[in-house]
């Protein structure tokens, strides 16, 4: 079972990634963007690094998160994350304490929330297209019972896949889509970072998720 | 980068504590520099209005907040939504007890983050009601209304919407006044010459020394076209076809007109395009009630112009006609 | 040269044509477009203002003519004088029986024009007085303050001769605020970059891409030095050390201050502007009492600034109040 | 004696010559000034040619082009030959016809008047360098006895020096003195249409001048 101390040893790691990154994802964005998103991220993802979790029960833990992230952001990403936050929260209404299927739910509202929020389909090129995936493989995942570590190894390589794709596709929303075709060839930022979070994510829970067995056992 | 600036990252901040401090008659701001209502907020028992964007487009946003327009405003960087965390805030702050209106132009970071805003203040328990304006034609065509951008219009929406919460009505009735302008309203630019992004030092768009960008977008988004510089009179004729045929203006209907600089651009040429407005609609037999002419709706220094219509029917006349008392706009 | 514009050699008629049409209400204009005059002129026994100078410096001249301003204006080409005649039409349209007050900027070609009318309307039987507003410090010396253009700074003269002729005084009276008024008003302003003259398509100056004219005036005149770009708090520091210096401010002063902008800077900056004014003033315990930000005398799209600082006594705190209603200018 | 037609005549000479050079005096304008000065020249000389003169008395005659000189031009040159005029006017009140002194006096009026509209002086670098030493000509001359023919060839000669010698003289008032030292090397266009007006004046006088004797005997 996962507490929110372990939720907030998990996101500190993304924290540490996406500030690692930083200048890479503004470069991104100053493409066909405003070339701020790396910026915007790490504040957003620095002020969840502060969110008390010791004592606090997992959904207010998370929304404490969604809170904190659109305190620290507007543009775009903010109410995206933010969102996915307060999702999350929602989703895990009343648990203590978190089942790994607690988890891929939650996951599963996060981006459910993140597509309503900002109308997004797959191909759209933004977050949603590292995400989506991410969530089908999830689902996936469970529906196969693979193995956790499988199952992470598969995540990972799907965000990668949809972060890739969006080199290819015309922005058709938020900012970017302003530039219409001038928009091609180049990743997505959002896409971008959305993937260091997944790949952030992923290489925190390999190690413990080494010794565990399939998805539904646990 | 000639500006008046100190450290461009302090830019809307050190800007927006000018306003603040030339203007505490009329304005107050609380804690949060980008969070700013008008001074007797909350007015009790009248609907209340809140409004925001990116910072860069005086008087949008900031400069509609006072008696007769909006209630109060989230004030983003420049040409970038605040956050909804900033819109909640104004939302309590202004919340009079019949419900808030969010009034905004049509962005999908500001819907973003306004729609996210909406969530949390229901929680908090306050009805909360959105009207966004996508008055830009040369954003989307006709049957895609919703996917169009929101540009100077926008005053006009403000205009009808905050007449009508100032005269009492309930929050549905506000909140259709809001909708029946922002369905009568239409907007396009032409830009001249771009802006520079004081953060970054970059302009919003390239243009040829003898080029005209036709449709522009308040943040330099390009329109339907570029075309060679013309007259006047070419270019407003270009405009308000455009304009009256997307509104099916015919000859004996009432309309205001709004003709928008949008940065660089002299009042005097302003009222050159006036001008032709005026002779192009006598033409027509369209009938001009009351006329705007000034700065709206601007992009930092862009050079260039916008013209609004709005088709009038009786009430909004009436409201077009309540007065109005901001540090920017005037008018009794 | 990218304007709106049809033929370059009708741009001030087809301009002031605009301004007519669209301010009926508040203007009018009877056969001759370059001599406008409020719509309730000649308004009986109160003493009348009379303006005027060249076209491009909106709402410098023309926009100070209504309620509370000046009651008539010649308007002559882009920087050039209006014609004695024009001045004298404006005189005869506006004399409500209590003299007229030729209240202008101080250049040679203004000044013969309004002298000679002034002649012709003697002969005419109308009393005419004359102030010149002299309020540029960088333009000579302050022993020879009567050289001095006029700038800016003309904003607070008609704020206050204009209140004060509102307020029933004679001739004289009128007279002498306007002087009290020009004696205390202080101006500098410092240009960033060119406009271009519609007729010629000529700009005013030339200057580098990282360099500012210290002191410039509103056609571009060279001012008192060319200097690097600094920073907002270093310009403002520079022209308030001048302007104080000038007008022997010392601490517990009352003063109103005005940013103005010239044409093509951003509302935004003039705010970062204002915001290192107020703490110029603070630190230096000088009160500011109603500032002022906006753009009040432009040059066409000159990008740039000025300060103009006005020393209070209680009647022109008094003065500062009084309603002010014309289409480019309201107050209340 | 001089009737008000005479003067009509003498003015319709006048206002060709300075039509005839209206593109020269811009482009000397257009060095320290704003290019105008052969257009507001033409503009005022060609509203005194439609002066009805036919059965009006002299000095209402130069009442009238004076006010038609205003009506038609601002800028610096309206209100300076506007004064010149009325101030003519006022010289030879009363009188229908006048005397070549009578002309001089005027004349004298008309310049001083300049001068005080204007707030000139000589070396000023403006049209009274040109104008100045031909009224001291005009003087000099009534107090010598010259012959009319001999006082026109000095009026002459004395305009054309005064004109040159504002091509070395910075100029210390009106527009071009915004220029300070730039302002010096070029004519001043003032000074230069004054000599015009001149020229034109004695070029059509001189064959009348032919058999007349000295000024005091006329
Ligand atoms: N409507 C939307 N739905 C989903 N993702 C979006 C949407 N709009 C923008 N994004 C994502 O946000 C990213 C840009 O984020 P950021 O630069 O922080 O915001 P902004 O564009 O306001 O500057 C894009 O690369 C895209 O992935
Ligand atoms: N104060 C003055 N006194 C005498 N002459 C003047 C004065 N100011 C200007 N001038 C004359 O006017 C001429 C310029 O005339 P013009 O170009 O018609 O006027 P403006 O300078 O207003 O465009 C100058 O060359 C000069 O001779
Ligand atoms: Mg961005
Ligand atoms: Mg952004
Ligand atoms: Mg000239
Ligand atoms: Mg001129």
């Amino acid at each position: 079972m996962v507490t929110s101390n372990e939720l907030a040893e998990s996101f500190k790691y993304v924290a540490q990634a996406i500030h690692n990154r930083r200048d890479y994802l503004c470069e991104l964005d100053s493409h066909a963007g405003d070339g701020d998103h790396g910026i915007s991220m790490d504040l957003g993802w620095q002020a969840i690094s502060n969110v008390e979790s010791d004592g606090v029960p997992c959904a207010q833990y998370l929304r404490n998160c969604g809170k904190d992230f659109i305190t620290a952001v507007g543009a775009s990403i903010g109410p995206l994350y933010g969102t996915a936050f307060l999702r999350a929260a929602k989703a895990c209404d009343g648990k203590d304490q978190l089942s790994v299927q607690d988890v891929i739910e939650m996951f599963h509202a996060a981006v459910a929330g993140m597509g309503e929020r900002g109308g997004a389909k797959l191909g759209d090129k933004t977050l949603l297209d590292t995400l989506l995936p991410v969530d089908s493989a999830l689902a996936d995942g469970v529906k196969q019972n693979l193995s956790l570590n499988t199952l992470l190894e598969k995540v990972v390589s799907e965000a990668e896949r949809g972060m890739e794709s969006t080199a290819e596709l015309v922005s058709r929303i938020g900012r970017s889509s302003r530039l219409g075709e001038r928009s091609r060839g180049q990743l997505d930022p959002g896409a971008a970072s959305a993937y260091v979070v997944i790949e952030a994510l992923v290489t925190y829970l390999l190690p413990l998720a080494e010794n565990v067995g399939s998805i539904q056992s646990i | 980068m000639k500006k008046i600036l100190n450290d461009p990252s302090n830019f809307v901040d050190e800007s927006l504590q000018g306003v603040v401090l030339a203007h505490s008659d009329l304005l107050r701001c609380d804690d949060d520099l980008r969070v700013i209502v008008r001074s007797d907020a909350p007015v009790r028992g009248k609907v209340a209005i809140a409004t925001g964007g990116g910072y860069g487009h005086l008087p949008v946003f900031l400069g509609y907040v006072g008696q007769g327009l909006a209630d109060g405003v989230c004030v983003g960087n420049v040409f970038s939504s605040p956050s909804a965390d900033a819109m909640l805030a104004v939302t309590k702050a202004i919340h009079g007890g019949a419900g808030v209106l969010y009034l905004y132009g049509n962005y999908f970071g500001d819907k973003m983050n306004f729609d996210l805003a909406a969530e949390l203040a229901r929680d908090e328990g306050i009805e909360v009601e959105t009207v966004r304006v996508t008055d830009d034609v040369a954003s989307a065509p006709i049957d895609q209304m919703s996917k169009r951008r929101g540009v100077g219009g926008v005053f006009f929406v403000y205009k009808i919407a905050g007449a009508c919460a100032e005269s009492g009505a309930p929050l549905k009735e506000v909140k259709k006044a809001a909708e029946q302008a922002a369905l009568n309203v239409r907007t396009m630019g032409i830009g001249f010459s771009p802006c520079t992004i004081p953060a970054s030092g970059k302009t919003t768009f390239e243009i040829a020394e003898d080029e005209l960008e036709i449709g522009i977008g308040i943040h330099g988004e390009p329109g339907i076209a570029r075309a060679k510089i013309g007259t006047a009179n070419e270019l407003v004729s270009l405009l308000l076809t455009h304009l009256t045929r997307d509104l099916d203006l015919v000859s004996g209907d009432d309309v205001s007109v709004l003709v928008n600089g949008t940065g660089s651009t002299p009042l005097e040429e302003l009222y050159v395009a006036y001008k032709e407005v005026h002779d192009w609609f006598s033409q027509k037999r369209i009938n001009i009630f009351k006329p705007f002419v000034g700065e709206y709706a601007t992009s930092l220094e862009m050079a260039g112009f916008s013209i609004s219509v709005l088709k009038l029917d009786d009430t909004m006349k009436r409201y077009l006609e309540t007065p109005v008392h901001t540090p920017f706009i005037k008018q009794w």
